[in-house]
């Protein structure tokens, strides 16, 4: 099984369109690099979105067209982006003023692992070989109203990533508020890790013998 | 589509309640936003703190509103001025609390309020009245004060102009404690002289972006405090007050 | 005798001219309200200091014309002035930033009471009947790097201003650079009021009756 | 008359001493002072500590001081990068001392060392390793870390404008951390594309003002690290090092 195209369940796409359909008009949201960039892709028609990156630009707007990029106009990923009209630049202290206060809606963060409590692990594997570096995420899942977290249900040996309690070091702690996998969309609640949707053709029981922890059925 | 207009000062202070701390930008005259504090005094809240450099002049704008005995407590840094007669007759009379704050140190709290910073250490005031009963830390050699961030349930300020994404830009020292203010309150409101649309900015030249603020309204043409004192004005109008 | 027109020493614009002899070109000043505001009109020809004022700006320069004023750029006294070219308007948490953070080279303020350690007293008389009202002066003198007073050498009463211990309530604890008065100039050294000059026709015993506390012979 | 103009980016640099600590602006290459950071490798000085957000790509720039050996430690969030070699080989020989520091929380710590206050607290990695051994502190309910304010010998960052009095206009998201970093060096040195008189830049629009800049070189068309590296660039060159 690879986690680009699980056997069954939702596509990476799939998960991006269905976390798009959560954010609200008008919402101030900060992407993860990588994977959840894609929610941009599926934001339904009518929806404005102002996409902060914590590099210091509110109002980022897609990929510069071939040749008219800037190299010091870039996201927290690095690539260069555009500046759509009502965009502001400002420095890192008030970028992450933002974030820590309280400002932006939403984050939406890759994992390693998410616990029932809503601990996330998303920066290190802990590795003595590895070069620790954590960027802004634990600024992030600090300060942000909100911390979707997109992810594959388990890793690519199998083991999954909803958990008891996270093993690898954490990001913060208690800071997830719900978690959208190729298989499931579970919320975060004060009992644990509350089913709210399953992916087409995901049963119950398939995604909770994936899950490390006991999946509550959906709230009534 | 992001548009933050509200149609009027009314509309845009509808929702203060009773007890709310409000944040109310300008340091003298300049950048205080006396169209809302006029319609926050029609609207009729009680019992506010209000956070704000000053206590107001005359008997418009923010001394209005101390008049209208809306405001339980003050927390500010310098509650007399030329022309301030409201503040100082309600002190005395035990009707108004006053938090005296250095001017540095209510800045800092509101920015830190507002950058999700709960505490901070200071030097300022370390060995004076007004670190009385405060916790004090020696980091470095130096005694240092503590100091807690402060929010707002509202922040009324005043800015030159701004666009329908609530980015805004001031004028000249109108901007003082607005930007901070703007980051510490739940619902920022701002008053502006023009409003234009999201993409007529500068993007490199805003001041406050647009994520700090909830709602603009377009006053065109603001009083200036010094203006209506001299015209011998006063909040409600006297007229208007025994009719 | 009057604090206005001493019998012997220096007049006010007499100290405000010897305050401003000392200040090196280039300097980053705060002048308080009132009195030390004098000391802008003496700036020695071919220096150039840079004023900040707390409210906002940096390069502030004089009272406009006449009729061109503008109600919203004023300076800390909430007095009508103009911007210099080079300079920059900012918010409070900035200014402030300025002045905590030891940007500013010097504030020149005026004193009720100074103490021989170089307390200052200059925001209250401690009075039950005042308004307590104290601006920016706790963070100029904790922050800036030197801080010079200006100040009649005793009360309108007689009273000497240079004292063993404020009696006053404090504006900052061994804060006190240097004190211009109209009878002399007097360092704070680590032994106490240190004489650095004398006005013409004031002798050393004179000062000295003049002054709470010892007051030492010039440094040779 | 005030003229913070420098003649090169090497009399720039001169003076910055062995084991100085050096702020360098910059996120990724975007605001990344090339052409100081250069002048720098060139004047010699060692045992540096850096504080920087990344650590640079390639051989060039801040790579290229790290592959010198003039650096005894890194301050930074995030010292990986694509093309990035230079740093983890120098960390995995022990040859580099780093202290790993959450992209905001470095921010506020610059800023605050900047802004006077010396410590504050905050949320971000509470309950995570980056807060092993911190005072932890509760404040209404919640747990916060406390984090210590840094300050530099020298602050060395790139504009796009900047006057003879040393104010700072910035290109886009290569603003970063300079304004921050410009109030916290001691000696703080711009390198920048366009050197006018004071007068010339609007006094509303200033980002940085230039009370906290020392000095400013012209560096009229500044090198983007990625495409030195494209060019198969290294500093000093290849042939330079022969020779």
């Amino acid at each position: 099984m690879s986690a680009e195209a699980p056997a069954i369940g939702w596509t990476r796409d799939d998960i991006a369109r269905r976390v798009a359909q959560d954010i609200p008009n008008g919402s101030y949201v900060n992407l993860g690099i990588g994977i959840p960039e894609l929610v941009a892709r599926f934001v339904p028609e009518g929806r404005t979105l102002v996409y902060h990156t914590e590099n210091g630009l509110l109002g980022m707007g897609p990929s510069p067209a071939k040749g008219a990029g800037d190299p010091e106009l870039i996201n927290a990923g690095k690539r260069q982006v555009t500046a759509m009209p009502g965009a502001s630049f400002f420095d890192q202290a008030t970028s992450f003023a933002m974030i820590r206060g309280g400002h932006l809606d939403l984050s939406v963060l890759g994992a390693l692992q998410v616990s029932q409590e809503g601990d996330l692990a998303n920066w290190s594997t802990g590795g003595s070989d590895a070069i620790p570096a954590v960027g802004g995420a634990m600024d992030l899942v600090a300060g942000v109203k909100r911390v979707y977290v997109m992810t594959t249900h388990v890793t690519k040996d199998g083991e999954p990533k909803l958990v008891e309690r996270c093993t690898y070091p954490l990001t913060g702690r208690r800071v997830v508020t719900r978690v959208y996998s190729d298989l499931a969309v579970i919320d975060i609640a004060p009992q644990g890790f509350r089913l709210v949707e399953l992916a087409p053709g995901v049963s119950f029981e398939y995604a909770q013998e994936r899950t490390g922890a006991p999946l509550l059925p959906p709230a009534p | 589509m992001i548009d933050k207009r509200v149609a009027s000062v009314r509309e845009a202070v509808a929702d203060i309640h009773d007890g709310a701390t409000v944040m109310i930008g300008g340091f003298g005259e300049a950048g205080s936003p006396i169209e809302l504090i006029h319609a926050l005094i029609d609207q009729g809240a009680r019992r506010l703190t209000v956070v704000s450099n000053n206590t107001g002049s005359g008997e418009v704008g923010l001394a209005a509103l101390l008049k209208a005995g809306r405001v339980a407590k003050v927390v500010c840094s310098f509650p007399r001025t030329a022309n301030s007669t409201v503040f100082p007759e309600l002190y005395h009379r035990g009707e108004v609390e006053l938090e005296l704050v250095p001017q540095g140190t209510l800045a800092e709290r509101i920015r830190a309020g507002g950058a999700g910073i709960p505490a901070f250490y200071t030097p300022t005031a370390v060995g004076t009245p007004l670190a009385d009963g405060k916790e004090l830390r020696t980091i470095g050699g130096r005694e240092y004060v503590l100091e807690y961030g402060i929010r707002a349930d509202f922040t009324l300020i005043k800015g030159r102009v701004a666009d329908t994404h609530g980015n805004v830009l001031y004028h000249a020292t109108a901007r003082n404690f607005a930007p901070p203010m703007a980051m510490a309150g739940a619902v920022t409101i701002v008053q502006a002289a023009e409003v234009v649309e999201a993409g007529t900015l500068d993007a490199e030249a805003v001041v406050t972006p647009g994520i700090f603020v909830d709602r603009v309204v377009h006053v065109a043409t603001p009083a200036h405090e010094s203006e209506l004192i001299a015209a011998g004005a006063t909040y409600p109008p006297t007229g208007a007050g025994n009719a």
